[in-house]
């Protein structure tokens, strides 16, 4: 149908901002965005969370998920920006929009396309408190 | 002429193994992802992905010489 | 855990706009839009649709389903907001927020809410076409 | 005393009947949803909900004088 635009971040990025910029007017979008919780997986305060990713690998991983995904679910255009580098508790790390002809399209493509985000690009996030970094061994459940 | 192979680490392997790159002699005798990572005792391969050549690949696909080879730890990102 | 923000708009509104308004920083945010189709169920080119409520019961009626499927999911802030009027094609009809500190959540809570609204809230939709106006029997399939 | 019942018609029961909101007078022995509406001669109640001063309530509910009671056909938002 239309294009899937895939973007790594540097730099925070403004969800509502993106969305707006990124248009179209299907009759159904569903979209997800994730953000960094302000503490660690073990409760305490977190300072930051760093994201790092391979560079040119992770691009293609997820422009191929999504691709396949948009066929398989008949998606129209989707959005994936992802932030790397370091993140304060509470700013956006990833979103993920899908339209669609139908709503059950539209929201069942997001919800596979984040988990295939999750698990199957490569993206590592390690957690900063007191000055100590701690890499995560493990996604958080659904 | 110098054959070899570069290998990367990333995120909590290349703080484990306390680098990022390097590159590796090409020896025929070693000759898959598996094979490397052994000699680089890093501990089991187990829950680590292979990419050679930025395509995510078995680890028991053969290399070829100058190939870029990547190890990554399990995925935490979304 | 927080509030549910429903309201019945006789205005367009900007979705983007409202959500920025709207903000929260919670780990998971599902967000779906519905817009109006540029053809009418039976494939002619769509004027406008025009959608009437029943003021008063809609409003209560909406506040109680979202907060039902806020306790029965753990979900934060819900922001439900839906056009009565006259709507012009791709004009936002509808917007359902859903924050929570995990995605499932976020993501069923939302999709559970959609179908609640297209069903249980007195609204009713009519589609214009060459000067006549048809008012639809039945929701679209998901 | 006028003892009545309103009730309200919304979109394509309004459009069918030609109106959307009449008093009728409240006689003790039509005393449900059900009975105004078969008074009204507009059709089966099938898939029309009823409400009752604003809550949603079965057809069969009892009526008292002063009630609104609104006729909703088949919900088509979202």
């Amino acid at each position: 149908m239309t294009g899937c635009r895939v973007e790594v971040c540097p730099d925070p990025f403004d969800p509502w901002q993106q969305l707006a910029l990124w248009g179209g007017d299907e009759a159904a979008a569903a979209i997800f965005i994730g953000r960094v919780r302000p503490t660690t997986t073990d409760g305490r305060p977190l300072e930051a969370l760093e994201l790092e990713h391979f560079p040119g690998l992770c691009e293609r991983q997820i422009t191929a998920m999504a691709q396949r995904l948009q066929q398989e679910h008949r998606a129209g255009p989707i959005l994936v920006l992802h932030r790397v580098g370091r993140l304060a508790p509470g700013e956006p790390i990833v979103l993920v929009a899908v339209q669609a002809d139908r709503r059950g399209a539209a929201q069942r493509c997001s919800a596979a396309l984040l988990e295939q985000l999750k698990h199957q690009a490569p993206f590592w996030k390690r957690e900063w408190c007191a000055g100590q970094g701690t890499w995560l061994v493990a996604n958080t459940p659904l | 002429m110098d054959v070899v192979l570069k290998v990367l680490l990333f995120a909590s392997l290349r703080e484990r193994a306390g680098w990022a790159e390097r590159s590796l002699p090409f020896t025929p005798g070693v000759s898959t992802a598996r094979e490397v990572w052994n000699q680089l005792d890093l501990g089991p391969l187990e829950g680590i992905s292979v990419a050679v050549n930025q395509e995510l690949v078995g680890a028991n696909q053969p290399l070829q010489a100058g190939d870029e080879l990547a190890f990554l730890p399990p995925f935490t990102g979304g």
